[in-house]
């Protein structure tokens, strides 16, 4: 291909090095490319990720997303785009702010800026056409937005993209996310043969020509940059020591699926869960699987539960507003302890909610929002190496269990991007063909053992077991029973499979000293941000640690003795809480963080919480200030 | 390895019901793989096949051995059927590791086709052997001395109903004075699927004498009678001739009597008596009269008027006139 | 294709297996007496031994209602799922198995109302089953409210001055689905020809969609009085290719001739209110099969370990 | 009140009687019931009830699944519940006395159809041997009648067939037991009157057996040692009184609370399911009152219907059981985001799944907090009583409106089917809480919000200038416009979190039923087991025990001096018919150790259970 271009040899490189720009040399960089919608700042930033963990840098990677397809132009709410950060050593989170930032119109810079989204002393570079743009308005409005900005100690480089893109393109609103893709590989020295191979893969569907005129344009980005910057930013890479790949939490999950020999999915079209599917609709059915994208969210979990019950444990896919429908055969599947996996890629809410932005609001949901009293394990994935892993464990448990397994994860791990270790696959972690050896005599369809509720499961095809499942209440034969008798003891059996299950969990690990003046207790994707605060505020003397826990049902056992060490405790959640000191708000009838609540039942143990509801990501900044805002009174 | 194209488009047609016998083939190698790791002798060894089963957020959260306590144990196998799992094994991961061209055979000028079929089908029923094998031991019932045979060979004779549904499609290429095709009878049961390439001259109408009501039958020069075969849920056999023979279709897919099922679309006449092969000409003559024979039954079954009253007419004119018969109702009258 | 899952427990002795109508019988139906659930009943059984379907090769799902108690009457494989729901779970079923016989079982508030949605659906996906549904124009397991195919004026609990609208027409709405494969109406007091109606959607290749018309004798007790007392009453569409159940013809001398096939005049048949025709309105098995067009070769775990392997290089550092 | 006839002995005074009547479930046993209430009623008695009938229509004859029961206590002061033990059981099969023979007391009396106790019988009931001719009965006071032959007599000459005949036989049962009460024939008669207008024989026929079991026991034809009892009228506040169910009374509760609303429409949309179909049922006969019902295609049309009638300025009613609400989740979380009244009433059924349709519990309470996804915040209320009901329907609405908010009323299968006799109240006495649509375009915005309330302007399409939209994606906390800002989104979560907080300070402080407001023991419990709990609570404080007795009506939030009080007691037994859900939430909310006392048998708590289970906390 174009390797041989003039420009952008590593030789051409090494000379301008020593000619002049600075050298930015840092452990980690964060980078934000906005555009509006549409101009493919995603992609940019996708690529731009992928090829800088690719060379071995960490890397976390967060989606910039308008909820509507087309929003209006230039508007702050249709700002879309990526944030990356990368570092020389493993990134768990989004971070902060920005250090760089990459504009296609000043708006979507507002935006991000009223949202604090940049470092204090962020460099910026924006398009410049909107200042000499033939419509009023638009320089008007340039005007202001560069008088807020000014006074910001940020440094704005203005780019001429469009004019620059105009030389090699007729139509530069495409090409611009190239462009500025050519610009940070010049800035932080990327290997320009992986952007061109991920352009190229990018494009694979499409005509070879136009992945050739958009590398073409990227490496006018390229060259503008190193003709025109005079700073380049180095995060050094440390290659790790063991094979990486790069995922997001949705095709991660996709993979487990896969490792874990699951062979159906029913799903019905949700953000952010769906991309599970599309990517699982590519590779399923080269493992022999099948996606079904059912007519609704109902029949998407009863086409998963007929399949589990006639084979393998099946599973569905939603978020939300899909789980709430989906409640009804949760029940079935619990009832008639057919396994059932069910992942719920959890967004804000309530109903409709924030279709594209973070929330962990489904916890209690998940736990308690099917009629009676309907016990099932819950797990929650904390990063996007466990989202591919969790789904191994998962099948597994509703497998041995007969139960049903809600995984939990959130938009923020969905879209999310970060390199983790190569899983070394493992023949076993894969689900058996169904066995169909003929059901002893005597053996009943709900034979459970007394002592732990166990039983074994008999599929369609094992001759002598024939028996009728029903979401009645019923006995070991699976005959309907209304006497008080047969309905408490099928209560007590599906209910201590679960006491059981926590029986054989481990006591979770503390993050820091295992004893000290506060625990910050987390679950699911804030794992990264709540470490990072937990260290920021270790290293200035506040003697805090932290507990994850990725199984909130059953909880993991040995809580209240690991709280009982320290002087408090509490959650960090991205779901409500009321605030002591709002109005009508006391102690009492506070609303707490669904954990918290779930911890407080469970350890009667007096569990705080600091939750924030924005819809994106929690920054570690803004968790190390609500861990100041917890630490108990007195001496420190 | 086929040495025909017309064997590769071939395969590629049979690739639905060859991959239900690879599907079952490779369902009943992990099943046997996760049985023998649930049963291994000692318990560190189990724990260990458990702890690895749970994946490795399992691994990081769950104490495998309070697992394992919890969880009922299957009794151990006995010696023999214990020293019997890796062998089953082996015979079911050789069968999985052939390509699809072990379904395809070429035959040596001379070969006996009944035999060669015989043994194709034997060889591939392995699978069938070792399944049957595995169930025998984990049920206490294996004999070395009895079954151990069954994997070296697993002849046809000795598959079930259920087994025979199972069976693989089979491509044989051969010359037409080897084809004879009356002993391939005993293997057109269950869902097995025979498809005959033949090189040189043959009698006309050799596959006719394999006829019967669930049996699909087809005699052709296009390759692309074999998707029809595949569709097919039950039995059947293609030839692939070269030009001359009698050309017709049996497809008991198409619901309705023998005239509905059967397309005869060339009758030739024999020019002169001469042998073909191993064919004398009055065995021609008489496959040929067989045929006519099935054509003239199948011309009366589709006269015998079907229903009291004519069927309704294709035509719309007519269809509407009929229908208006209909409406006057006249029986009354 | 037929399969099973794989060679082990195979059937080795499928051939010397037979089944009488008492063993496939279950619990003692617990519907009322006069239901006409028992004759729908009887009529499977007859089905099912004539057919010789290993019992543990067959599955009966249903929803919830009077009706949907069936599968506990029988000893196969059944599941009692939830309010209209037996479609979804039923697909799922054969999607995975293709190898088992799957029936349907629903009433009218089952299917035609909270379920409607997969019933349209179902029709459309054209898996391969046999769907009874089960109407007697009631909701009754709840007593007594109106359903969707309630006769307008007939009163109930929740319209107590009679239904309001005109009831709707399973065999209208089912027929005018796409992809729709195998339309038929029977009635539960003609045991010959319930049977012989779901033997035809037995052996039809796909979805097969039966309404029976069912009698309740708590709530709905005149519904089908007229017709079962005055059989002039009923037309009987007869074909060579429809169903065929030769000793009614001397009671229902009322007959037409309507070859299935005939998908317009299969509509038209359907269409009207006041006549009640039974057979089979629409047959075409040629219409695509979901479960065959989406049939997945199994791979052995390795075979799969490997294909992620590759799947992976795309993705590594 | 029939006099006490002159050849008996005087009739034996008693202060309550439990009486059940249990037979197959074609025998009537429901309408028997019923009739025994209504006389009773009317005789001034208080009472409690509990009909106990199979979930299949009608299930094979003769079989101990195919029961149905009716069981009435009754008596001179406040009966609570149902009563744990019968005084009198009526078995009109062996399945029946089967079934029933357990909950009879050592002493009590047993009435049998001796007729029905054919070898066959005998065996679909699972009885060896014959209970009549062994000593099964021995303990008890039995009455062996004929009443197969006694009926038949009575009806002789009507041209009834046999099967129509024997169909009088609850008839001639419920004569007998009126008599033994003294209970008046009246109300029956003019019942038998009006059902069976058109069918004169039948009429008669029933007449004929009611008036002939009457006479059976008036004449000397008892066995010697059977007398009639007395029970006094009870000691009732004056007033109008009727006998009516948790859903009658929660019926008339919503319809009164739109008129104190001043509402002129409630739209009640609603799928059949059991225990839940009876509100439909009884809403369906307002059509005068401005109640328009809706049965819809399903459950989520059922809601949404609902949700759409209150945007459209009408009072949306929803009613179902745990699958349907289950159902109902992704549309509540809708009604909640657009902040319009909405009225949920769930009848509770056991559970999961499918469960137990027509048995009763209380295991959706979680599902009514926590059950839709993300942070949904609503109103949770349970009535305890059915005359209860009719103020929680009330207070329904007012918060409904007042607030703009979904409200969830929990009741259960026993709640809404089991009836007491009800003071008719004065309506004109219940303060009014008339609703304010907005019409005034000025400063108009969607989702401005009223200072105290924080609600939301009500605007009813159809007013001019106040054209607005609303929807379930995030809005802007003016304009209502979608909005993704994630302050704004902190903040509407704040708000609509903030807006239920307050009904706290809304609603009456937690009061305490029985017992001192601190002390040793708080039994807490909330729902359909008020009764139970009341009288155990009743009987441990009579034998010196220092118990008291908390029924809470607001499940969420709970009063705002909840928490307090419930500090003030030593221990918290939380009695429940789930796993524990309430004892969770007040361990979770107050951090204070509470302990459950769970059953989920399908069947009410007795009286005893709830007294054994404190007792055993008190000792240990």
């Amino acid at each position: 291909m174009s390797s041989s271009s003039p420009v952008v040899t590593k030789k051409a490189r090494a000379s301008k090095d020593a000619a002049g720009p600075v050298v930015i040399r840092v452990p980690e960089h964060t980078v934000e490319i906005v555009s509006d919608s549409g101009e493919g700042a995603q992609k940019c930033g996708q690529i731009f990720g992928q090829v800088s963990a690719k060379m071995g840098n960490g890397a976390w990677t967060v989606e910039i997303i308008p909820a509507e397809i087309q929003p209006p132009a230039r508007s702050g709410p249709g700002a879309s785009g990526n944030r990356i950060r990368i570092g020389t050593q493993p990134v768990t989170n989004w971070g902060d702010a920005a250090n760089l930032v990459v504009a296609f119109n000043e708006q979507a810079l507002l935006a991000r800026h009223e949202l604090e989204a940049l470092h204090e002393d962020a460099i910026v570079l924006v398009e410049n056409r909107w200042a000499t743009h033939d419509d009023d308005d638009i320089r008007r409005e340039w005007t202001t937005a560069m008088e807020v900005l000014g006074k910001q100690d940020y440094r704005i480089i203005p780019v001429p993209m469009e004019e620059q893109c105009l030389t090699v393109t007729d139509n530069p609103r495409r090409g611009k996310n190239m462009f500025v893709l050519g610009m940070l590989a010049w800035i932080y020295d990327r290997d320009i043969e992986l952007i061109r191979d991920a352009i190229r893969q990018s494009f694979r569907k499409k005509a070879e020509a136009v992945a050739r005129a958009n590398i073409e344009l990227m490496e006018l980005g390229y060259r503008w940059a190193e003709a025109n910057l005079d700073f380049r930013v180095e995060v050094p890479i440390e290659k790790p020591p063991t094979p990486m790949i790069v995922l997001n939490g949705n095709q991660a999950l996709a993979m487990g699926a896969v490792a874990a020999g699951m062979d159906l999915c029913a799903m019905y079209p949700i953000t952010p869960a769906t991309s599970v599917s599309h990517y699982l609709g590519e590779i399923f059915e080269d493992f022999g699987g099948i996606v079904h994208q059912a007519e609704d969210e109902i029949a998407a979990a009863g086409v998963a539960i007929g399949a589990s019950y006639a084979g393998k444990v099946a599973f569905t896919v939603t978020s939300g507003p899909g789980l709430a429908l989906k409640t009804e055969f949760i029940g079935l599947a619990t009832m008639t302890e057919v396994p059932l996996v069910v992942l719920d890629v959890q967004r804000g809410g309530p109903s409709t909610g924030l279709p594209t932005k973070v929330e962990q609001s489904d916890l209690l949901a998940a736990l308690y929002g099917q009629p009676g009293d309907a016990p099932k394990v819950v797990m929650a994935p904390a990063t996007i190496e466990e989202c591919f892993h969790m789904v191994v464990t998962a099948r597994r448990i509703a497998e041995l269990f007969r139960c049903v397994v809600m995984v939990l994860t959130d938009a923020n791990l969905a879209t999310g991007v970060q390199p983790f270790p190569r899983p070394q696959l493992d023949p076993r972690w894969q689900a058996a063909p169904p066995d169909l050896r003929p059901v002893p005599e005597g053996v009943k369809p709900y034979d459970w053992d007394p002592a732990s509720g166990l039983s074994r499961r008999f599929i369609p095809g094992q001759p002598g077991g024939m028996h009728t499942l029903t979401g009645l209440s019923h006995d070991e034969y699976s005959h309907v029973g209304y006497s008080p008798d047969v309905h408490e003891r099928g209560c007590a059996m599906r209910s201590r499979k679960l006491a059981v299950f926590q029986t054989t969990l481990k006591p979770p690990g503390v993050y820091g000293d295992t004893k000290g003046d506060l625990l910050v207790v987390g679950w699911g994707s804030t794992k990264g941000a709540i470490e990072e605060a937990v260290d920021r505020a270790r290293a200035r003397g506040l003697r805090v640690s932290s507990l994850h826990l990725r199984i909130l049902s059953p909880l993991e056992p040995g809580l209240k003795e690991i709280f009982s060490r320290f002087r408090k405790v509490a959650t960090v959640e991205i779901n409500y809480s009321d605030r002591l000191g709002d109005p009508y708000i006391t102690r009492e009838n506070r609303r707490l963080g669904q954990l918290a609540w779930l911890l407080r039942a469970h350890t009667l143990v007096d569990v705080d919480c600091w939750t924030r509801v924005p819809g994106q990501p929690l920054r570690p900044k803004g968790i190390l200030e609500g861990i100041e805002s917890m630490m108990p009174g007195g001496h420190a | 390895m086929p040495s025909d194209e017309r064997t590769a488009a071939i395969l590629a047609a049979l690739a639905a019901p060859r991959d239900a016998y690879r599907s079952a083939l490779a369902a009943t190698l992990d099943e046997v793989r996760v049985y023998r790791d649930a049963r291994r002798e000692g318990a560190a060894d189990r724990h260990m096949q458990l702890g690895a089963s749970l994946g490795l957020v399992g691994v990081a959260h769950v104490d495998v051995d309070r697992l394992a306590a919890v969880l009922s144990v299957e009794a151990a196998l006995e010696p023999a059927a214990q020293a019997v799992m890796p062998r089953a094994l082996a015979v079911l991961e050789s069968l999985a590791a052939r390509g699809d061209d072990a379904c395809a055979l070429t035959l040596v000028p001379g070969e006996n086709l009944y035999e060669a079929v015989s043994r194709l089908f034997a060889d591939l029923g392995r699978a069938i052997g070792a399944g049957r094998v595995v169930d025998l031991a984990r049920s206490g019932r294996y004999r070395p001395a009895d079954h151990d045979r069954w994997l070296e060979a697993f002849p046809f004779g000795q598959w079930s109903q259920a087994e025979r549904r199972m069976a693989p499609p089979v491509v044989i290429e051969l010359e037409g004075s080897d084809l004879r095709p009356a002993g391939l009878a005993e293997f057109l049961d269950g869902g097995a699927k025979i498809v005959l390439v033949v090189h040189g001259e043959t009698s006309p109408a050799p596959l006719v004498r394999l006829i019967t009501p669930r049996t699909f039958v087809a005699q052709t020069a296009d390759v692309a009678v074999v998707q029809r075969l595949a569709a097919w849920d039950g039995p059947g056999i293609a030839g692939i001739f070269p030009a001359g023979g009698a050309r017709f279709v049996h497809d008991p897919g198409v619901a309705g009597g023998i005239g509905a099922r059967l397309t005869i679309t060339e009758v030739p006449t024999l020019d002169g008596r001469r042998r073909a092969g191993p064919f004398s000409a009055t065995q021609q003559q008489d496959e040929l009269d067989q045929l006519k024979a099935l054509q003239g039954a199948a011309a009366a079954d589709l006269a015998v008027p079907v229903a009291p009253q004519p069927a309704t007419p294709a035509d719309p004119v007519d269809k509407l006139a009929a229908w208006l018969l209909q409406q006057a109702d006249l029986s009354g009258a | 294709m037929e399969t099973s899952c794989s060679f082990l427990s195979c059937d080795h002795d499928d051939d010397e297996r037979s089944w009488t109508m008492e063993d496939y019988a279950g619990a003692i139906p617990r519907w009322c007496p006069g239901c006409g659930d028992h004759a729908i009943l009887a009529a499977v059984e007859r089905l099912l031994e004539t057919e010789q379907l290993p019992p543990e090769r067959t599955v009966f799902v249903s929803g919830i209602g009077c009706s949907s108690r069936f599968p506990h009457y029988l000893t196969t494989y059944g599941f009692h799922g939830i309010h209209g729901r037996a479609l979804p779970i039923a697909t799922g079923v054969k999607l995975r198995r293709p190898d088992l016989h799957v029936f349907a079982v629903m009433g009218d508030g089952d299917c035609c109302s909270i379920g409607a949605g997969h019933w349209i659906h179902a029709v459309r996906y054209n898996v391969d089953m046999v769907a009874l549904m089960l109407d007697n124009g009631i909701y009754g397991l709840t007593k007594n409210q109106t359903s969707p195919t309630t006769p307008q004026g007939h009163p109930s609990n929740t319209q107590p001055k009679g239904s309001h609208l005109m009831p709707l027409n399973p065999l209208s709405a089912t027929l005018g689905v796409s992809n729709a494969s195998f339309v038929a109406q029977t009635a539960d007091w003609m045991p010959a020809h319930v049977y012989a109606t779901i033997a035809a959607a037995f052996r039809h290749r796909g979805f097969s969609f039966v309404r029976i018309l069912q009698r309740c004798p708590q709530y709905t007790d005149d519904l089908f009085q007229e017709a079962v007392r005055n059989p002039n009453l009923v037309e009987m569409l007869v074909h060579p290719d429809g169903v065929d159940a030769p000793e009614l013809e001397k009671i229902f001398k009322n007959r037409r001739v309507h070859d299935p096939k005939d998908l317009d005049m299969g509509r038209h048949l359907a269409e009207p209110f006041d006549r009640i025709r039974l057979g089979i309105f629409f047959r075409d098995e040629s219409r695509q099969r979901y479960e065959e067009l989406r049939h997945q070769r199994i791979h052995t775990a390795q075979e799969r370990i490997d294909r992620l392997n590759e799947e992976f290089e795309k993705y590594a550092v | 009140m029939g006099s006490p006839p002159a050849t008996r002995p005087e009739r034996e005074v008693r202060d309550s009687v439990v009486i059940r009547f249990a037979g197959d479930s074609g025998d009537g046993m429901q309408l028997t019931g019923l009739q025994f209430t209504q006389e009773t009623a009317l005789a001034g008695s208080d009472l409690a009830t509990f009909p106990d009938y199979p979930a299949e229509i009608r299930a094979p004859a003769g079989t101990t699944y195919g029961v149905s029961a009716f069981q009435i206590h009754f008596g001179t002061q406040d009966i609570t519940s149902v009563g744990d033990e019968l005084d009198v059981l009526v078995a009109m099969n062996p399945a029946a006395l089967k079934v029933s023979l357990p909950d009879l007391r050592m002493g009590g009396s047993v009435l049998v159809d001796t007729s029905a106790f054919s070898d066959r019988n005998l065996q679909k009931a699972g009885y060896a041997a014959n209970p009549l001719d062994d000593d099964t009965l021995a303990p008890f006071q039995v009455l062996k009648l004929d009443v197969t032959r006694h009926t038949l007599d009575a009806v002789d000459g009507l041209g009834l067939s046999q099967k129509e005949a024997l169909r009088c036989r609850n008839m001639w049962a419920l004569g007998l037991m009126l008599w033994m009460y003294g209970r008046s024939r009246k109300a029956t008669v003019e019942w038998i009157g009006k059902k069976f207008a058109k069918e004169e024989a039948i009429r008669d026929a029933n007449l004929r057996a009611l008036n002939a079991g009457h006479a059976f026991g008036e004449t000397a034809e008892m066995p010697s040692h059977v007398s009639g009892y007395s029970v006094a009228a009870a000691e009732l506040a004056s007033g109008m009184y009727r006998t009516v169910s948790g859903t009658e009374a929660l019926a008339w509760g919503l319809l009164v609370g739109i008129k104190k609303a001043g509402l002129t429409r409630l739209v009640l949309g609603s799928y059949p399911i059991t225990p839940a179909s009876p509100l439909l049922h009884t809403m369906a006969g307002f059509k005068d009152y401005g109640v328009v019902t809706f049965q819809a295609e399903d459950e989520i049309a059922a809601v949404c219907a609902a949700i759409g009638a209150s945007y459209a300025g009408a009072l949306g009613v929803t009613s179902s059981s745990g699958p349907g609400i289950a159902l109902k989740g992704e549309a509540i979380g809708l009604a909640i985001a657009t902040e319009l009244p909405l009225i949920i009433v769930n009848a509770q059924r056991a559970g999961p799944s499918t469960g137990l349709p027509t048995k009763t519990e209380q295991s959706d309470l979680y599902q009514a907090i926590y059950g839709r996804n993300a942070d949904a915040e609503l109103i949770v209320v349970a009535a305890a009583t059915p005359s209860d009901s009719f103020e929680v329907g009330i207070e329904a609405v007012r918060l409904a409106t007042k607030y703009m908010t979904p409200v969830i009323v929990l009741t259960d299968g026993f709640l809404a089917n089991a009836a007491e006799p009800w003071l008719i109240p004065d309506v004109d006495l219940v303060a009014e809480f008339p609703v304010a649509y907005r019409t005034d375009p000025d400063g108009f915005m969607p989702f401005a919000r009223d200072d105290a309330t924080l609600a939301r302007p009500w605007a009813v399409p159809g007013t001019p200038e106040l054209e607005h939209r609303i929807g379930g994606l995030e809005r802007s906390a003016q304009t209502g416009n979608i909005s993704y800002d994630p302050d704004n989104h902190q903040a509407m979560t704040n708000t609509r979190a903030a807006k239920i907080a307050r009904v706290a300070a809304d609603i009456p402080p937690q009061a305490v039923s029985l017992g001192p407001d601190h002390g040793a023991v708080a039994v807490v419990g909330w729902g359909s087991t008020y009764g139970p709990i009341h009288q155990a609570v009743r009987l441990l404080r009579a034998e010196g025990h220092d118990v008291a007795h908390l029924h809470l009506r607001y499940l969420w939030p709970f009063p705002s001096n909840l928490a307090d009080l419930l500090r003030r007691y030593d221990r918290v037994l939380v009695p429940e018919m789930n796993t524990g859900q309430l004892v969770n939430v007040l361990r979770a909310q107050y951090l204070i150790p509470a302990e459950g006392i769970n059953q989920v048998t399908g069947k009410p708590f007795k009286v005893s259970d709830i007294e054994r289970a404190v007792r055993t906390r008190l000792e240990a």
